[in-house]
């Protein structure tokens, strides 16, 4: 049902972990990380709070003292140069940001300076940092607490960009961006740190640039972005109810992006739906959809969708907020017509799909 | 805090008692309210804080401006924003000052001079700049105050504007809350250096440190602040108001037992509290009056926002494009 | 040979206007309008110096005076925020940047503050203000004064986008953007600056939105973006020895984007070039073939494919700047390729290719 | 310009002039090159401001290390940078410091303490900043000196810096290079306030003023602010120099003629020149020397420069990740 990716101890046992929820394997990540490397630390407005970033710092102030675990002023920009300096000089910052919206206020940094280093100086430095920053739930966060600008970081050479979407790849994920020797803009989202999966104890690294096949169908090939690949599983069981089997692929990481794991599906399906946690215009979304679409050899036509927040600045009310994000109800919907166009008729059941995100989800794994 | 003389006329401290209750009241109220869910986004309560907000608003005419931040709610009401558009805002209505899109963190009544607030720390700060110019222009005196919290002044933002304002002369008044915290870090965190105000006389501005509860010093010293402002080119100015946050940072709740302070801290904030050291200055009538007055004004509020509809699904694509 | 795009005079005369360099329209599309609207005003570092950007502020200082021709302190964050201020209290402000990698300073008040305002607020401001920006001609520029991130823009709801590529284009469209209720991203080229089209001398109004066709052709379909669609031409004509006509469209207006008139053409040729001066990841390039892909009705299968920088960051030396960009001889190649994909052995005249943007470009009319 | 008095002793006399002389020299000889279109890449040439990286960095020990900007030439070879490695860079060679990549605005020399150049006013400063909390916690008495411009000093992430270099003691000098322009536009047009010092004073840094042209003065500054970084948690260090840029803003030229400056203006720089009055000091045998060593080490370089070849086209997709 999956396909394996990261050096994952072979043992069943091991390989099967615990259940741990999302936010604790992030706090783990780092926390064996920082055992294991003296040089990583963890900086960030309120890390070190009793709030801990929703639980996600959790115990590192404790084990690794306000040297290694420090909270900032609130000068986002700074911090940004700060932890590229650091890590130029050969530490690895870990620099936290409770919104991935304010990562609007270091985009200089980010963008001019992180992402370019290695190549404009010709490889004498490299920036072995992290980004953690985590999207806003969609609870009335409203305009400026709820966006998701990893494309933003996609486009831009230097940079690597992954959205894991369960506790499994959080930690294997989390560890890997650690130890990878390049900037890596690490994408959270609020509605995830409830959600449980079997995780090993142990530190495992799961590689960037490979997409995770997480449900198997030949009818339709789902690509969910982010939280949005859970909404694209409850879809993909709401679709089953019709009789329509759908792949669900998780990419995992955005850049390095594994376009050729999709464009194997699509093919075999014939359609491909991409679901974002993101606008779609020169979104994720766009991306996949354009390499798919020009990919060299073509054995079959495909047919194409997207879909992600709606083209509006993200609503506060929740009549309005509900319309903005897609759903396992529309994502189904909007599959089935993909598959079979002719009928436009089928809904699925709304109370099934609606509190999709408060079922506690089990993991791919 | 000082020991707070308060001295004002009768007239002024039941104009200010009447704003200070209103805002008081209304938070209170949204705090009761918030448990049930009704109210479903994000609020950050002034209480504790009304003082600086009713003081300097009380200092600034009807076609003056405001720019306040996401913990906005005193600075909206202080400058006769529309309580019942503001409860509509909260309870996420088609009728609120924001229709239903902003929430308590984008308040706005550009009818009352108050410009829409932020949830992101400081970014208002160089858009009331911006506002202040264009009244400069206008040429009629008007004045913009913009209110923000001792975490804005570590955003680089704010010291580009203070250089900007003071190089232009903008008729604009810095006012910053200093309620010692950020969301649970102390300023110990944050500063290296405790004297705000000397940082800023250095950037050019005059600035003065004033205690956040003396809501009568705090009206002067805007009065005194905006007054040459209005006839010309005397550009910008600065207050730190000493202040306190009793509930916690975001939600109904005080917090004293989270650990980052002690509610010892709280006491002496409390005990020079302007809301009840006005109230019991004025007369036990004019008080009453205005007590009854507003807590109808916030049940009327109340009862505005329950009965307002919620959005229609088309306001979802509306106001993307002016 | 043009789609009539605009409130052009009717009469031909003026219609052809004088030939006029780009940088001289710039200048006079906003003398033009600061005449008749004094509520528009021009600021942004350097703008008064004698160098007045390049030539593109030329005479305006003159004319309107200190009071609404000034420069800033180096202050991109807070003189963004003062722009939109301003706006919402009713001026008109245009905003230079002489490059648009500084955009990545202020990126915090144009995506949450500029995009949103007239959203979040809940229609009760509006930010009229224009942001004016120059990409870096290639001449040794560099990592970060070349870069072109207009797709970073088209992203966000709220934001306007337009990317002129000729000296008509460029002072209708500036007119309308200053004339626009909302916050547009002008994005110049600096190889641009000097070329000549016919430009009325009246004001005039380029309307987003629109594409232009500026050659037709039936084998294939060109897109290029800014200062790609000159190339773009060049590489047209090229293919042209070759055998193989091109229509090549310019967007113009890159959000709102005419994807219909690119699909009707795309429609008819079955094979769709994007060139753009940015990176293709979720950049311009990758929503236009996403829309294409994605069109609901298809007559015809159509093969795509992608230009713009190397996913590299920009190196300054002469030796592999001439590779980090599309020019006309590679857009032709690749051209080429689509329409005849066995025949892989035609290559374009290198020395008519190369020298592409030192040609006197004489504009599309 | 004070009178400078330019009290050292011989030895040191000597090692400043020939650090003067290189930089000097360096750049005229690019100057020369620069028609030939042999550098295809933006120049910012440091003539005239010498003396405030020679002086900082005479301070400086073999490892600590310095940061620079787009008008980073002198900075990089007062600080030991390979000279040839540099000329090649210019030249867009492969043996480049950075492999022809970065060009004259991103030096880079990691070797002798050279972190990279940006051509982002303001962008290496909490960079540098970054880089001395990891020289902190190694804990062997390193030190970085951070130059930038007046124009630096208003973005605001300079205050941000300041604020936390100060807040957590890093053993950081900043070094404004005060040459009273940002491109074409003069300070007046761009601070509120002249006092940079007292401003930075406000954030908690010692700050002085020092003559630019006082290569001597300069040093003994910057020494007497690393000494105590070394030792412990001191905290940073700001110095302002006042300098002078002799050429156009980018490019080779003069350009008193452009109108925006006078050349009057430069008259007392020129008499204040550090080049002039130190190499006018040492005896003439040693300078003698001096010169003729630094011409033939420039010229050794342009030919390194001019033998070397370009990158191979496959380097254009190198070094995008680590
Ligand atoms: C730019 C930015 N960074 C971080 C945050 C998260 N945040 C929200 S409120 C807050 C504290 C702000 O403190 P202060 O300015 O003192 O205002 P107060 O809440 O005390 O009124 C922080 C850090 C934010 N909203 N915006
Ligand atoms: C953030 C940013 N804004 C604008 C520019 C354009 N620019 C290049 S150099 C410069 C002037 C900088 O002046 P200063 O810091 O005093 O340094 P100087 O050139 O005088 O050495 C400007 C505005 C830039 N490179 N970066
Ligand atoms: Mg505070
Ligand atoms: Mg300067």
């Amino acid at each position: 049902m999956s396909s394996l990716n990261g050096k994952v101890p072979a043992s069943n046992g091991a390989r099967a972990g615990r259940m741990l929820r999302y936010v604790d394997a992030l706090a783990e990540a780092v926390a064996q990380e920082m055992e294991r490397d003296r040089r990583v630390f963890v900086y960030g407005l309120d890390v070190d709070d009793h709030k801990r970033i929703q639980g996600s710092t959790t115990g590192l102030l404790e084990r690794f003292g306000a040297e290694r675990v420090f909270t900032t002023p609130l000068s986002e920009d700074a911090m940004t140069g700060f932890g590229i300096g650091a890590a130029m000089a050969g530490m690895r910052p870990v620099h936290v940001h409770i919104r991935m919206d304010f990562l609007m206020l270091c985009m200089n940094q980010l963008v001019n300076m992180a992402a370019k280093a290695h190549y404009m100086y010709g490889g004498a430095v490299s920036v072995p940092m992290v980004v953690r920053c985590m999207i806003g739930k969609s609870w009335g966060q409203g305009a400026q607490h709820s966006q998701g600008l990893h494309s933003m970081f996609m486009h831009v050479p230097g940079l690597k960009v992954v959205a894991p979407s369960n506790a499994y790849d959080a930690k294997g994920c989390l560890i890997a961006a650690i130890r990878d020797d390049n900037p890596v803009i690490f994408v959270e989202h609020r509605l995830l740190y409830p959600t449980e999966a079997p995780v090993p104890v142990e530190p495992f690294v799961v590689e960037f640039g490979r997409a995770r096949v997480m449900r198997r169908g030949e009818d339709l090939t789902i690509v969910g972005i982010s939280n949005m690949a859970i909404e694209c599983l409850r879809a993909a069981e709401l679709l089953a109810e019709a009789g329509i089997a759908a792949d669900v692929i998780d990419p995992v990481s955005l850049a390095p992006l594994d376009v050729d794991t999709i464009i194997q599906s699509a093919e075999q399906t014939g359609r491909l739906l991409v679901v974002d946690n993101a606008w779609t215009n020169c979104g994720a979304s766009a991306e996949i959809v354009a390499r798919v679409a020009e990919r060299p050899v073509r054995n079959r036509s495909i047919r194409f969708e997207r879909m992600g927040f709606a083209p509006t600045t993200c609503p506060t009310t929740p009549a309005l907020e509900q319309e903005f994000y897609p759903n396992p109800s529309r994502i189904a919907a909007v599959g089935y017509r993909l598959v079979r166009p002719g009928d436009g008729k089928w809904v699925p059941d709304p109370r099934r799909a609606e509190l999709s995100y408060q079922v506690q989800f089990r993991g791919p794994f | 805090m000082p020991d707070g003389a308060l001295r004002a006329d009768a007239e002024t401290l039941e104009r200010l008692y009447r704003k200070l209750y209103l805002t008081r009241r209304f938070e209170e109220v949204v705090a009761d309210i918030y448990p049930t869910d009704k109210i479903k986004s994000p609020v950050h309560l002034s209480i504790g804080q009304e003082a600086v907000a009713v003081g300097v608003c009380d200092a600034l005419r009807a076609d003056d401006v405001v720019s306040g931040t996401y913990r906005g709610h005193a600075a909206y009401l202080a400058k006769d924003g529309d309580a019942n558009a503001m409860m509509a805002e909260l309870f996420g209505k088609d009728s609120g000052c924001a229709r239903g899109k902003g929430g308590s963190m984008h308040l706005v009544d550009i009818a009352h001079g108050v410009l829409g607030s932020s949830a992101v720390v400081g970014s208002t700060v160089p858009i009331a700049m911006g506002y202040a110019f264009a009244l400069q222009r206008e040429g009629r005196g008007r004045v913009v105050a913009a209110f923000f919290g001792d975490g804005a002044t570590e955003e680089g933002v704010l010291w580009e504007s203070l250089n900007f304002a003071a190089l232009h002369k903008l008729p604009i008044l810095f006012v910053c809350e200093n309620n010692g915290y950020a969301i649970h870090e102390p300023i110990e965190k944050r500063w290296a250096v405790r004297d705000l105000i000397a940082k800023v006389a250095a950037f050019g501005l005059p600035a003065s440190r004033i205690d956040g509860s003396d809501v009568v010093a705090i009206r002067a010293a805007a009065a005194s602040a905006v007054a040459p402002m209005r006839r010309g080119a005397h550009g910008p100015s600065f207050m730190e108001c000493t202040t306190y946050r009793w509930r916690e940072h975001v939600g109904p709740n005080a917090d004293f037992d989270a650990g980052y302070r002690s509610r010892a801290e709280l006491e002496p904030w409390a005990a020079a509290d302007a809301v009840t050291r006005v109230g019991a200055m004025i007369g036990a009538a004019a008080r009453q009056t205005i007590e009854s007055e507003v807590d109808r004004q916030v049940r009327d509020a109340v009862a505005f926002a329950e009965q307002s509809s919620m959005p229609a699904s088309i306001e979802l694509k509306t106001h993307v494009f002016a």
